[in-house]
């Protein structure tokens, strides 16, 4: 018998005890299996050059895919401002997933709520439960603001919610002068990242209504959908304050995915105050440190007649100076010398571990603006690209990637990937591999079908926890990247060096 | 309980539901109650829509027919067939369990594929894609045994006729291809995708197979069927063990770490063996009504419920199976009686409120009670009325039930009742951590498990253990806040 | 022919090759070899109940200790004063000793001087040496202030600093009113944490001589010797900073340990201002943090009327909250409120990752102080200290260990070692395993020859790079130091289960 | 080199000697020259005083008598005598590679062994101690084939006489005990350590071992050994793989990777190979003068060298050996050709700058030649005037040479020189590349390794490209800085 009160033993171990793997022959014997003779030539050839040919030629079946659809990165967006509930026109089954979905990432409660439509507004739209829907959440949740995003139902029947708001507010369901925000979100269009867009797009629609731009001498920042905006978002404002300079962060998600559990629980906590956003239309510039997540928004502020800069997820050495450059051109103020200070650290600390760091070889997946971020960091500690891949990445990313992987020699060997899948990835490091893979917990199949080591570094992290609270921008969230990719390098070189000793160095 | 102290947990649901629109507070007022023990049943409407615009803790048809019931065949690939989230959302988060499995080669369990529609399949209907997508399967993986479409939403509304993709194809390609109607639109909760689940079930896999050849089958005098168990972290795997060793032969899990071959196979078991009611009580019927196999509903969480579900399960055959029951009792008795003396202790008294789906709102409670803790609230996601009138043989007068609870009254009961732990889902979880509450994931087992059998008891106990003792509870509180 | 120009093997793979192999077959028949069987027999051996009585018996020979000695302590406590020139009076060779030995845990230049003693001096005694010593040393780097301190040829001849200096003085070495403070730092007499209290209670004598004390309302704050002081002084001035206290550290190597990598080579940067520390005598008190590393230089400012209050390591939450709620007594300031959020992010991070956590066992070894703080955070998150160890710890050590475990359930397995060495706790984990080891890279022994990982969370850490740039004090230390515990959990996890797949779960 | 380049250069030491006092500048003076190609040295003084409270890089005795020469002698005991800094310092830290070891069973190289001298050991002296130290390591470490007793400071001066002790355990235990007087006073540097070492090693094990069986071992035409090599990161294997190669017996290793029998078996060599000429000389006079034993110098970096020494060494043996040194030549030659091919272009014309101990100062010099770079001022810690003298076959007119140079010479001279690499120990590192100027620790290879033989070359050429061209070295400064 395994199970023992003095050691009990759960699922990691107890399937492994002789008990079990007795049962499973026993099982096996009924289930008509292919032969494991045929499994093994079938996994062998997975990782073949002809089966790569075929993956890569797939047109219409999508295996694990390194995105999600726009409402999710709605929610994200929404939860951003102060008070402001988070609002699914569509079906309840979508807003569950996005919770669950952000929850187990960030290990925090996510609140958004759904009009819960069934067969029957199916057919006859979604109006009243549109009107139900706002006047229960307004009554028990108490917002100061609700966005409206859409899932696919309520696109395909074509609800309008334009009209249906309207209707709403004549219903009572929030009083009229109530701030209702919308964003078409449909998740057969884009992925996450622009419905993050569409979302702050409608938000700035909403809010500056009627509006009219008296520039001023602020700074609108916005940083995209991330993961990491925990720590991030956070890092940014350190920054930023040590400019001593006005700025504002548009749709600051940091403190509601990181509230204190002290026997309260904060539905809505931090987040850009509204009167902020209304205010920021009169901002000198606007800058976005994901270019990719802020498209229209981009655009929308510059027909406003504010300046537009975006970023690429703005990650290591080059791209923090280049980021800090422009808050000082845009401002007119120099670059602390605290933040002088801090780079100099980070070149430090890149010295003192180039010689473990370079030539080291990475496949690197994600967010388009992420993969841009992470590969430039990459190679400028002498690492190498070899796959770089977006599933949400269009041609237009592909380009930018080459041209990032021409700026350097480290550059030569990768390989840009637009649109492509991580079971496409799985056969592109099988044929050619790379040492490590960067990305999001989805890159724990290479490491068990390839023994490629994983280092998690972006969204969604959820077999880890944590990590999303400390930074990845700046020099210091650099020092931190930089940290948890040689403390990988460096386990599995003990790793590998354990056993005859040789090499099992004190000292590294 | 005392009607005093019945009258104060009345008066708590109608503090809640004040703050309601009376409209709402209206409806939902139907799904709360205080059980008067006696009821036949918990005296809360079931099965019905949700409010809109608050926050149910409810999912979809399609969590309920890919999530639940087909997505744990492994030797299938399942295909997400709409829009990328859902399958993304859904991939891997249910910890249904395979054996002997190559991820990709001969089971794509922990795999999210999908037809990924695009505006143009939208506008121009999506039916050729599936086309596609079927022959990129057969490419890319095939050992499959068959495939299932799980629909969503778009492709129910713009009329793509899935079904008659499956059949050309299934035909073309010899191996079962079933279209799962679960957009997420219908119904009213997860349940309406189990009965849809259930039905192409039926109708694509087991009816069809009913003449078909089983080279790997010899049919027995004990052979029974596990159904309704999705081997979440191993639970069935931990329930079949016993079953095994007092005699019966499991032919087929149903459908955690379930083969085809184990579904076709099913009408041919003695007795089917079914253990969430909820999401299997169709086919279960089904057989009964088509092949005359006789179902029994059983429960093994908890030393106490195990020992009355194998003598009850042994009842069905003969006196080696009723000895073979006995001696398995008497085999596992020595380790959970260990158990208890560690755990008991440290648990006795403790109050649990629950909010889960299928058969874990009643079902765990006696394993709860054999650790000598109470639950004292109780309710289900997606429920229907026999469900509650199952209940009832379960829980104490006075306990609080709530049908589709909003998470905003799941926050104000746990304020009054003040439980030692709460056990519901990831979307639960953290908000009521905050609150300063132990917590459990009972859907998933928060990453733990198995918790069916006397192996997944011992798990059960120790996971309760550590969730309600662990020192962080008592230091929530800033000191100098304590001394204010 | 293993190599290529292709593909560069070195150490950690090369010798894994054919050829090597070979090599090495064909040496070790001309080794005299003692025969395998008997090296196992007696590797076996090492691991039993047997061998470990007789380790645990040896009264003289001491292997593989977790301490170092009193000069590397006061060179330490030195280089954290302002401009401030670390002296040594002994053999050359010590100096490069401590100075190497930091340099490979900080990955920084550290500077000291010797009176590079040799055998004449030995006879004559070393006055020469420290009157040219401290002429040139005072000449070519410019100093503030030199801290003098011994090794052991001039302890064990007895050389009389006092007079040395004073004479060098008047030879002129150094202007008759520079600042040079003494301490005497025999190696065979305590640790480096005693070196550490040494210099402290030296500087505090030199710079308040003749001053009488006008009591304020600062607080001093001793560090102590900690190797992860980049981040945790950092993290120690923030904290302090949101309560808007007067307040000093004294001897403050944050800056002198994390210089920048700019062109410039940073002799001195940071520490403490001499004349901060004359002012220091009127603080109100003197807070340490680390008990053992203060034991003198706390009787010494309790002697001149201040208060005196001490912590042990102060990690995880119990401790910071002491530690909050003692500078909040002793300044009559409230906690800020910002700090109580963060320790409900401490406390959630906690409750989120429990169930992980939760009864793990960990052996920990250490400095005194250390090994208290952590075996606290330990037993705060859930775990079961099994050996707890600390080399350069006393009996009254022991007896606070004793206490501190006797305070929580999870304390019941522990046992405490006081004064032995990591070849005594080799054996204690052979035979009474812990899941875990915390402690210095020295640990790693432990994961060659047992298997049980080492969790690397204190000084000195050789084979990792920066981590001691980020704190582990405070709550957001203390999240840190969770998630690096985790982080072992998971990655652990992950390897065990990745062979069957069973349980190689996507979420955690 | 241009006279006046030479005349800067000497100015640049002017300089830097006027930041002194008087007196040590002086002193320091007679330390620091611009070579003239030509001379017979270098024209710097050295093996004298360092100056105090100027910071030497260099150590003590007991760092070269235990880390250097006696601590890689696998299966022996060494025991750091005295207070336990010495050897904590220098536990694990030059990476003495081992093979085939375990240790704390039959290897104890990565370990520190100490009798922890205390107060009261200093008092009533520590004899009595070492006994029990001794009794205690057979204890612990009974498969042990000797003990060394490396004298620290105290031991010294306190009047210990741990030959005494030595003598008489020795006898007891029936394995050579070798009493080191190795304290850390005695002489100038880590010099005398060797030398002190070497009679050491000459009196307990290699003169006592003459007479003693060898069981292992068959004396044979072509047996050399290798000295002087202490086998960091694994050099001596990428030498001995060469010589084996080649057609000779490698007999011993001197002290990497040594066992006692291989240093017992020392005398038995026909021809003793020497790589490290300053530390261990003194035993290779010695063999020769008593035992007659020819020695030759040879130099294991760079494929220049390599075929060199090769050539020169099967010299001394018979057409079979020199052909097996043309085989072995032609073997590696298309490797080496391709490594060259790659990294040369990346390295053509990089000026070095070294400071380091024993051999390297001079010996790397054409490892770097061969891939185009050039040594334009380099130095020794602890050299000797012979090591100078050597020292003039390597380097060019203008080298600018430091004997004992100070931390604050080596910046000085970095600044006004701006090498593109230097190469010394982990003392210089990183204030060096604070300066902006990439680095190698050129004792421990930086943690990578091997660099002797043609293996070892590949990676020395790698590990240079590494340092000197990875991309942080063109981000120092700040860019808005540059703009200025």
């Amino acid at each position: 018998m395994p199970q023992s009160a003095d050691r009990i033993l759960d699922h990691a171990s107890l399937f492994n005890e002789p008990e079990y793997l007795e049962l499973f022959a026993r099982k096996h014997a009924l289930e008509n299996r292919v032969p494991p003779d045929k499994v093994q030539e079938q996994l062998d050839y997975t990782k073949s050059w002809e089966y790569r040919e075929k993956n890569l030629a797939r047109e219409s079946l999508c295996i694990n895919p390194a995105k999600a659809c726009q409402p999710l990165g709605a929610m994200f967006a929404t939860v951003g401002f102060a008070k402001t509930l988070a609002f699914n026109h569509g079906s309840q089954g979508c807003t569950a997933y996005f919770r669950s979905h952000l929850a187990r990432h960030f290990k925090e409660p996510c609140a958004a709520v759904s009009t819960s439509m069934t067969e029957d507004a199916a057919v006859f739209g979604g109006m009243q439960n549109l009107i139900d829907g706002l006047s229960n959440a307004y009554t028990v949740y108490k917002p100061d603001m609700i966005v409206v995003s859409t899932t696919c139902i309520a696109e395909v029947i074509g609800d309008d919610l334009s009209a249906f708001i309207a209707n709403a507010r004549e219903k009572g369901s929030v009083p009229m002068d109530f701030p209702v925000a919308q964003a078409h979100t449909p998740s057969f269009v884009g992925s996450h990242i622009n419905g993050y867009d569409a979302v702050i797009k409608g938000v700035f629609t909403y809010l500056w209504e009627g509006k009219t731009r008296e520039p001023n001498e602020r700074i609108n920042i916005i940083p995209g959908f991330d993961g990491f905006a925990v720590g991030n978002n956070r890092e940014l404002k350190r920054i930023l304050n040590a400019f001593d300079i006005g700025y504002d962060i548009i749709s600051d998600v940091s403190d509601q995915f990181d509230t204190p559990t002290d026997g309260t629980y904060r539905m809505f906590d931090g987040g850009t105050p509204l009167d902020t956003v209304r205010g920021a239309i009169n901002a000198k510039a606007t800058v976005s440190m994901q270019k990719y997540c802020t498209e229209k928004a981009g655009a929308f502020v510059a027909e406003k007649g504010q300046q537009y800069a975006s970023f690429h997820y703005p990650l290591g050495l080059g791209a923090t100076d280049e980021f800090l450059m422009k808050i000082s051109d845009l401002t007119g103020k120099p670059i602390p010398d605290s933040l002088e200070k801090e780079r100099g650290r980070l070149v430090d600390a890149m010295a003192d571990s180039s010689a473990w760091l370079h030539g080291k070889s990475y496949s690197i997946f994600g967010d388009p603006d992420f993969v841009l971020g992470m590969t430039r960091f990459v190679m400028e500690m002498g690492g190498e690209p070899v796959h770089c891949l977006a599933t949400n990445g269009n041609s237009e990313w592909a380009a930018e990637m080459k041209a990032l992987l021409a700026t350097s020699p480290y550059g030569a060997r990768a390989q840009v990937w637009a649109g492509k899948d991580l079971w496409a990835m799985r056969s592109l490091l099988a044929t050619e591999p790379s040492d490590y893979v960067i990305g999001s917990t989805y890159g724990k199949i290479f490491e068990r079908d390839l023994g490629i080591p994983l280092i998690r570094l972006t969204f969604p992290i959820f077999d880890r926890h944590h990590h999303h609270r400390f930074p990845v921008w700046g020099y210091e969230g650099a020092i931190r990247v930089l940290v948890t990719i040689l403390d990988k390098i460096l386990d599995d070189l003990d790793r590998k060096t354990i056993k005859t000793g040789i090499s099992f160095d004190m000292v590294r | 309980m005392e009607a005093e102290a019945k009258a104060a947990r009345r008066q708590m649901i109608a503090d809640v539901l004040a703050e309601y629109p009376p409209k709402t507070a209206k409806k939902r007022g139907k799904h709360l109650n205080v059980f008067n023990e006696g009821d036949t049943d918990c005296g809360v409407k079931s099965n019905i829509k949700s409010v809109p615009g608050v926050m149910t803790v409810r999912g979809c048809a399609y969590a309920g027919a890919k999530g639940v019931v087909w997505g744990p065949i492994k030797d299938m690939v399942h295909i997400s067939h709409g829009p990328v989230g859902c399958g993304q959302y859904s991939w891997g988060q249910r910890r249904n369990y395979v054996s002997g499995a190559v991820t990709g080669v001969n089971s794509w369990v922990v795999m999210q594929i999908t037809s990924d529609y695009q505006e143009k399949d939208i506008v121009f209907g999506g039916d050729k894609k599936l086309v596609k997508v079927i022959d990129e399967i057969e490419a890319m993986f095939p050992l499959n045994k068959g495939i299932s479409v799980m629909s969503e939403c778009p492709v129910g509304l713009i009329g793509d006729d899935i079904e008659s993709v499956a059949k050309r194809k299934s035909k073309e390609i010899g191996k079962p291809i079933a279209p799962v109607r679960c957009e997420g639109f219908r119904g009213v909760s997860q349940s309406l995708g189990h009965h849809i689940a259930n039905d192409v079930m039926r109708d694509f896999l087991i009816d069809p197979a009913a003449n078909k050849e089983d080279p790997s089958f010899e049919p027995g005098p004990y052979d029974v069927m596990i159904v309704g168990d999705y081997n979440i972290g191993g639970d069935a795997w931990a329930s079949r063990i016993l079953l095994e060793e007092m005699g019966l032969r499991v032919i087929g899990q149903w459908s955690g770490d379930a083969s085809v071959a184990e579904v076709e196979r099913g009408p041919k078991a003695k007795l089917n063996l079914i253990h969430c009611y909820r999401s299997m009580n169709y086919i279960c019927r089904h057989m009964e009504e088509k092949y005359g196999v006789p179902w029994l509903e059983f429960n093994f969480f908890g030393p106490t419920r195990i020992a009355k579900s194998l003598r009850a399960i042994a009842e069905q055959f003969d006196d080696k199976i009723k000895e073979g029951a006995e001696r398995v009792i008497a085999k596992y008795t020595p380790m959970i009686d260990a158990i208890l003396a560690k755990y008991k202790p440290r648990l006795e008294g403790k109050k649990i409120m629950l909010y889960v789906g299928g058969l874990r709102p009643r079902h765990v409670s006696d394993a709860y009670g054999d650790l000598g803790m109470e639950v004292i609230a109780t309710g289900y996601e997606f429920a229907h009325n026999d469900d509650y009138q199952r209940t009832t043989k379960y829980i104490k007068d006075g306990t609080v039930v709530y049908d589709d609870a909003s998470e905003f009254e799941l926050e104000r009961f746990a304020q009054a009742l003040k439980p030692d732990l709460v056990g519901s889902g990831i979307k639960e979880k953290y908000g009521t951590q905050k609150l300063g509450f132990p917590f459990r994931q009972m859907h998933s087992w928060d990453y733990s498990g198995p918790y069916h059998g006397y192996d997944g008891f011992a798990i059960f106990a120790r996971d309760m253990d550590l969730a309600i003792n662990n020192p962080v509870w008592g230091m929530t509180k800033a000191p100098w806040k304590k001394a204010e």
